[in-house]
């Protein structure tokens, strides 16, 4: 195997897009270095990102906050700006690991471990984040929404790689929230989880809604009809419990050792039902 | 004259008897006449058995004194973990 | 198979080493560089017991690849004490009997100086949920937080 | 001599107080050696090619392409062992490597050494094994059946009935009294059925070694072990040689539990490194340990009671089936002794059965057998409470194990602690603690019948007036401490004067595995009878010096002095100044024991322990746990608590999330710390403990072991938890979340 520490996007692109054999990026390698430990992977050529110049950076842009694809996640929670604007997305990715994977690993590699469980994806997508892509091609912008692909798959072609996620503005009296379910504490990959994000009018009614869902389908899921059960409601007993029923129908779990479908599809809806309650007050909705 | 209790798995052995009567006055010679006497116990013996006497756990040691009226009690080679 | 060349900075002084690419940090600082401190109990970041900084952040050495640590700072157990005179965790460790076999305690030890380093007076909850990487079997954790609170008053009250 | 309080019992001075360890510098400063820690001139890497399947014929293994590889020093397969009469090393010998059939998803098949780690994976992946899959069995229930695949044939003792299917090994009953009159009595009958799965002992340090052989047969080796003689005697006999001619030394050691009581790389990698002619270093990575090492055993168990209106257990019967893995395995004998072994019983009754299945090789794991069969009994006794209405401390009073009580497992107590350990819990603010809605309290007595064993101690004088303690029983615990501590006591000096290390097997006499909870019982016994022998040769010297009767000298805070006013006037000469005269009065001055310790104390818990259930996830947490355990006399208090809160914290993890998940293709689908969830700090309170100090006749001081115990009543204590919180019984281990959840979605 060799490795690869080049200091510009365009370098790293090149690298990988020339590679005849397995090619793999190397961000916080918490997924990666598993993988290969395990045999499950015997990557050629790895390409270590974290020295291009930009991508360990956090840079506010567009009321919003354009984060590096090499910032790691406690790097991230101690960024006081993010967390004020998107308290969801930050919860989701420090639920990841433990304090030591926390100091490595990254969003963009998160995401593109491809695992139905990411904890970091179902926030990005509730939020509405962007993917900045370079590629062989030039750069290219893409919804988070639109990259997983299935376990273990998402949609870059060869040579592609992400260098930062936009995380975009928020209209006033907006809130995020993200939980997942593990039997401990922590350290466990989610059984389910749920991400919420609301905006409220004066009244206090939700005006927009995305609900999202993980772990319970091959990929994570935005639940259209879940957000309409709460839009244009002050989020009351009737519209969380349709909240809760549209989510779990949304849900197409498997068996495994982590959990049954019965157990992620119940759960999926309360947690949906929960996140959704710490989104509004966050939103400044008063229950 | 001992009274040895044995455990319940072992009465299969013994004709059906929960508690067997044996000359002896050590832990060998109550195991060697035991054996003599009820020749099913041999293969359970030879494994390994421990002994109380009057409450306390001998595992293989020969010469432990029996008085008569001790209470004797046959049981499993005991191990841990 | 080329080897790389790493020079960086073990517990303040300066190391260098060849490593195969896929080998990791934890391998190199046991068996090239002899700090046997830092254990591997799983080798796929869910124990803790190789736990150490890098550039002051606390990582898993098992998922870092040593030729990663081209010119950074990497702190070890065996870089607690300043010579003979204990790191006050270590001192509370012994004293507080937050130990039992013992091979966790490195990787704890390291996590519970860089908690203290961010929050010198943390409350339970919060040592317990930032050592959740760190396993231990034989303790129950009871007398790890008790020891953690006590070097925390010391290092408060120094 | 010794001080004696107002009723004539001893006032102790280092015993019962809270030393700072000998180890504990090493091991805070990571200079402590554990099994991988350590390497050698010329060393080689051995790996281990492992069955992919559950159960398999091994028909051939062809190595020829590995031993070609540059970089290859040896290669072994079964044929490199010889081979076993006696059954046990037979079952250890074909556990470490197969011999003709691969038993379970992970069975050793071959092992390579070579100069790189690299080279040793690439070596694994050039040996062809063809085999041919045979269909498996993995639950203990459908394995009992007649039309279950045979794991092994020919395998049963005289106890299995004639006409019992293939793969049940043993049966065992014990008990006394007419059952049928006893549930005759009865006003309610209370039967459940339990199943457990498998756990493991989860200690953090994968089993490692390092082994060298030189080319006359002298072989070395270093490992990991909770007993180095027993490794010896065992891997003496697998390569076929004298005892004599290998040296184990015990590394420190990174948690056992009875995990690391046995053997699993040690003869391989000494085959290897006799092979190669140079030293080979093997270990484990956790999938191995997990795969390929002893887990506890899997049961199914039936329970049933017969209780009055008041509370009086009239007849308790049980029905355990255990399997121990592939290879035969006692341990059902133990839980069935067990099970009822907290109460006083006119009519008890239990059935053990041992059933073999493509799973690994059972090691013990902290009181073997006892966790599972207890948890089912103090379940159904919960039950029954809630029943009757009965308060469960209540009715755990009435029916108490007191002295005279004939056990169920036949004798008859001596001075035992559970009404002592059951009073205590009564009288904590715990048990009456309010509780909130969809929280509950549950409540488990437990015990351990701990035993003495093999011990040799050596204790030698020096000059300096400090005194060393040679034992052979690896510290996992802080046992060290103690043993300096019982050093001190009886000598009379001071705790740092005293300093114990742990001898390699051609430093000291045979001395038995660490392990039911003996340590610091027989290992401080044999301690203090060394110290004792000392003594009388010290006093010797000091009569020869002052010209007086050796009888007419006794010890008395740590010195010689005159037994009585008619034997002379002569200031006490204390232990330093006889050791600095020793080499002119007669040479260096050393006290030894040996023996087959005897009259060890059993030991009872009890804990309490409350959880709440979200009743939405099936999620339970633990709010608040306190064990109350009898220790006869806490040699080293801080290390008592550890046990009683390291045992509570295992038996929580195995009670809500610790399980090996086999799939339907028989291979162990978590073996990591990520899906073989053992407890993290966040999920634990503070675990409190009480120790209760009920002295054991059988040692001087009293001592009863306490490191098995604590792990049989959380199972029980947990379920009987979340059992009240969930209005549900809950009957099957471990209690995940989805399981709850199912449980309380069916309660409707």
């Amino acid at each position: 195997m060799r490795y690869a520490k080049p200091e510009t996007a365009a370098e790293a692109v090149r690298l990988l897009a020339a590679e005849p054999g397995i090619a793999r990026v190397l961000a916080g390698g918490t997924d990666l270095l598993v993988q290969q430990r395990a045999g499950l992977v015997e990557p050629d050529l790895l390409v270590d990102i974290k020295h291009i110049a930009g991508l360990r950076a956090i840079v506010p842009e567009a009321g919003g906050f354009r984060i590096g694809a090499a910032v790691s996640g406690a790097e991230l929670g101690e960024h006081p700006g993010v967390r004020a604007l998107w308290p969801g997305v930050v919860e989701g990715f420090e639920l990841i690991g433990s304090t030591q994977v926390q100091g490595r690993a990254t969003m963009a590699g998160n995401l593109c471990n491809g695992s139905p469980a990411a904890d970091s994806v179902p926030a990005l997508v509730a939020a509405g984040a962007m993917a900045r892509i370079a590629g062989p091609d030039g750069e290219r912008d893409c919804p988070v929404l639109e990259l997983p692909q299935g376990p273990g798959r998402v949609a870059l072609t060869r040579g592609e790689i992400i260098t930062s996620i936009l995380l975009p503005a928020r209209p006033p009296r907006s809130g995020d929230a993200y939980l997942r379910f593990t039997p401990r504490s922590e350290m466990d990959i989610g059984v389910a989880s749920a991400a919420v994000n609301l905006t409220l009018d004066a009244a206090g009614r939700v005006v927009a809604a995305r609900v999202v869902l993980g772990a319970v389908a091959p990929t994570v899921r935005l639940v259209a009809p879940a957000a309409a059960a709460v839009i244009g409601t002050t989020l009351d007993d009737a519209a969380l419990a349709a909240l809760a029923a549209t989510c779990a129908q949304a849900c197409s779990p498997i068996d495994d050792k982590r959990g049954t479908i019965a157990f992620r599809t119940e759960v999926a809806g309360v947690l949906a039902r929960r996140a959704a309650v710490i989104a509004y007050a966050r939103a400044g909705g008063r229950k | 004259m001992v009274t040895v209790t044995i455990w319940g798995s072992l009465r299969a052995l013994t004709d059906g008897r929960a508690t067997l009567e044996v000359e002896a006055s050590t832990f060998k010679q109550l195991l060697d006449r035991l054996v003599r006497d009820y020749p099913g116990l041999r293969p359970q013996i030879e494994r390994g058995v421990s002994l109380a006497v009057d409450g306390r756990i001998y595992r293989e040691a020969w010469f432990t004194p029996i008085k008569p009226d001790s209470e004797v009690v046959l049981m499993p080679y005991m191990t841990g973990g | 198979m080329k080897t790389i060349h790493v020079a960086a900075t073990v517990n303040g002084d300066a190391v260098e080493f060849v490593c195969a690419p896929e080998e990791s940090l934890l391998d190199v600082l046991r068996n090239r560089l002899g700090l046997t401190g830092a254990k591997e109990g799983c080798g796929s970041g869910d124990c803790g017991a190789c736990s150490i900084t890098l550039n002051g952040r606390l990582v898993c050495s098992c998922l870092v690849l040593a030729a990663e640590a081209e010119g950074a700072e990497i702190g070890t157990v065996e870089g607690l004490a300043r010579n003979d005179a204990l790191h006050p965790l270590q001192q509370a460790f012994i004293d507080h009997a937050a130990l039992q076999c013992g091979i966790c305690t490195p990787g704890i030890l390291v996590a519970a100086k860089a908690l203290l380093e961010r929050n010198p007076d943390p409350s339970e909850s919060e040592i317990r949920y930032w050592l959740a990487g760190n396993l231990c079997r034989c303790t129950g954790y009871d007398k790890i937080v008790r020891a953690v609170q006590a070097a925390a008053r010391k290092m408060r009250a120094a | 001599m010794m001080a004696l309080d107002q009723n004539g019992k001893r006032i102790f001075k280092v015993v019962g107080t809270r030393p700072p360890r000998p180890d504990g510098i090493d091991k805070v400063t990571g200079r402590a050696l554990y099994g991988a820690d350590v390497a050698a001139p010329g060393m080689l890497v051995g790996r281990i090619l492992r069955s992919p399947h559950a159960h398999a014929e091994i028909v051939a293994i062809d190595t020829s392409a590995a031993v070609a590889l540059e970089g290859v020093k040896a290669v072994v397969t079964g044929t490199d062992f010889a081979p076993q009469a006696d059954p046990t090393l037979r079952d250890i010998q074909e556990n470490c490597m197969a011999r003709g059939k691969a038993l379970y998803d992970g069975h050793a098949v071959a092992a390579v050494a070579a100069t790189t780690a690299a080279i040793a994976r690439a070596a694994l992946k050039l040996i062809k094994v063809s085999y041919k899959p045979l269909p498996h069995v993995t639950d203990v229930d459908q394995a009992m059946r007649a039309e279950a695949p045979v794991v092994q044939a020919g395998r049963a003792l005289e106890s299995v009935p004639a006409g019992t299917p293939d793969n049940v090994t043993h049966r065992c009953e014990f008990g006394h009294g007419d059952l049928a009159a006893g549930f005759a009595r009865a006003d309610l009958i209370v039967t459940r059925s339990f199943t457990t799965a498998a756990t493991h002992q989860g200690y953090i340090e994968p089993h490692a070694c390092l082994a060298s052989m030189t080319a006359d047969g002298k072989g070395d080796l270093w490992c990991c072990t909770q007993g180095q003689f027993n490794v010896r005697t065992i891997c003496a006999a697998l390569l076929g040689i004298e005892a004599s001619q290998l040296r184990v030394t015990a590394s420190e050691i990174g948690g056992g539990f009875g995990g690391k009581t046995s053997v699993f790389i040690e003869p391989v990698a000494l085959a290897l490194a006799r092979r190669a002619g140079r030293p080979v270093k093997i270990v484990m990575t956790r999938d191995e340990v997990f795969r390929a090492t002893g887990p506890t055993v899997s049961t199914s168990i039936d329970v049933r009671i017969g209780v009055t209106k008041a509370g009086r257990i009239t007849a308790g019967e049980a029905e355990l089936r255990y399997s121990g893995g592939a290879f035969a395995c006692p341990t059902v004998e133990l839980g069935a002794q067990a099970a009822f072994a907290a109460y006083d019983l006119e009519a008890v009754r239990t059935i053990g059965w041992n059933v073999l299945t493509n799973r690994p090789k059972e090691a013990a794991f902290r009181a073997p057998g006892a966790p599972a069969a207890i948890y089912a009994v103090e379940c159904v006794i919960d039950e029954a409470c809630q029943r009757l209405g009965l308060d469960p401390l209540e009715v755990r009073l009435i029916n108490a194990a007191r002295k005279g009580t004939r056990s169920s497992y036949g004798p008859t107590f001596d001075d035992i602690g559970l009404l002592a350990t059951l009073n205590a819990a009564k009288a904590h603010p715990h048990y009456r603690a309010p509780l909130a809605p969809g929280q509950g309290r549950g409540l488990s007595a437990g015990f351990w019948f701990n035993f003495g064993g093999n011990t040799c101690v050596s204790l030698n004088v020096n000059t300096d007036g400090t005194v060393g303690v040679t034992e052979g029983n690896p510290d996992i615990g802080g046992s060290r401490a103690a043993i300096s501590q019982m050093a001190a006591e009886e000598l009379g000096i001071p705790y740092d004067k005293v300093r114990t290390m742990i001898a390699d097997t051609a430093s000291l006499g045979y001395n038995d595995v660490t392990d039911g909870s003996r340590v610091t019982f027989a290992v401080g016994l044999a301690t203090i009878k060394a110290a004792q022998d000392a003594i009388r040769k010290m006093c010797a010297r000091a009569a020869k010096i002052w010209g007086i009767d050796p009888d007419a000298v006794e010890w008395v805070d740590g010195a010689a002095v005159p037994a009585g006013p008619n034997a002379g006037k002569f200031p006490p000469m204390t232990l330093a100044e006889i050791a600095a005269l020793s080499f002119k009065t007669g040479g260096p001055i050393a006290g030894h024991h040996e023996f087959n310790a005897d009259g060890a104390g059993v030991s009872f818990g009890v804990h309490l322990c409350d959880v709440e259930v979200d009743p939405e996830t099936g999620a339970t947490r633990v709010l608040r746990y306190t064990v109350f355990q009898d220790a006869g006399r806490a040699v080293h208090p801080s290390y008592v608590e550890g046990q009683m809160q390291g045992g509570a914290a295992q038996g929580i993890g195995w009670a809500l999330n610790e399980e090996y998940i086999y799939g339907s293709d028989g291979r162990l689908q978590n073996p990591g710390f990520l899906d073989y969830r053992v407890p993290v700090a966040s999920d634990l309170p503070m675990i409190e403990t009480v120790i209760l100090e009920i002295p054991n006749p059988g040692h001087p001081y009293g001592v009863r072991g306490v490191g098995e115990t604590s792990i049989v009543p959380p199972l029980a204590a947990v379920s009987n938890a979340v059992s009240r919180a969930i209005g549900v019984r809950m009957n099957r281990l471990p209690m995940s979340p989805p399981r709850v959840l199912a449980a309380i979605d069916a309660k409707g």
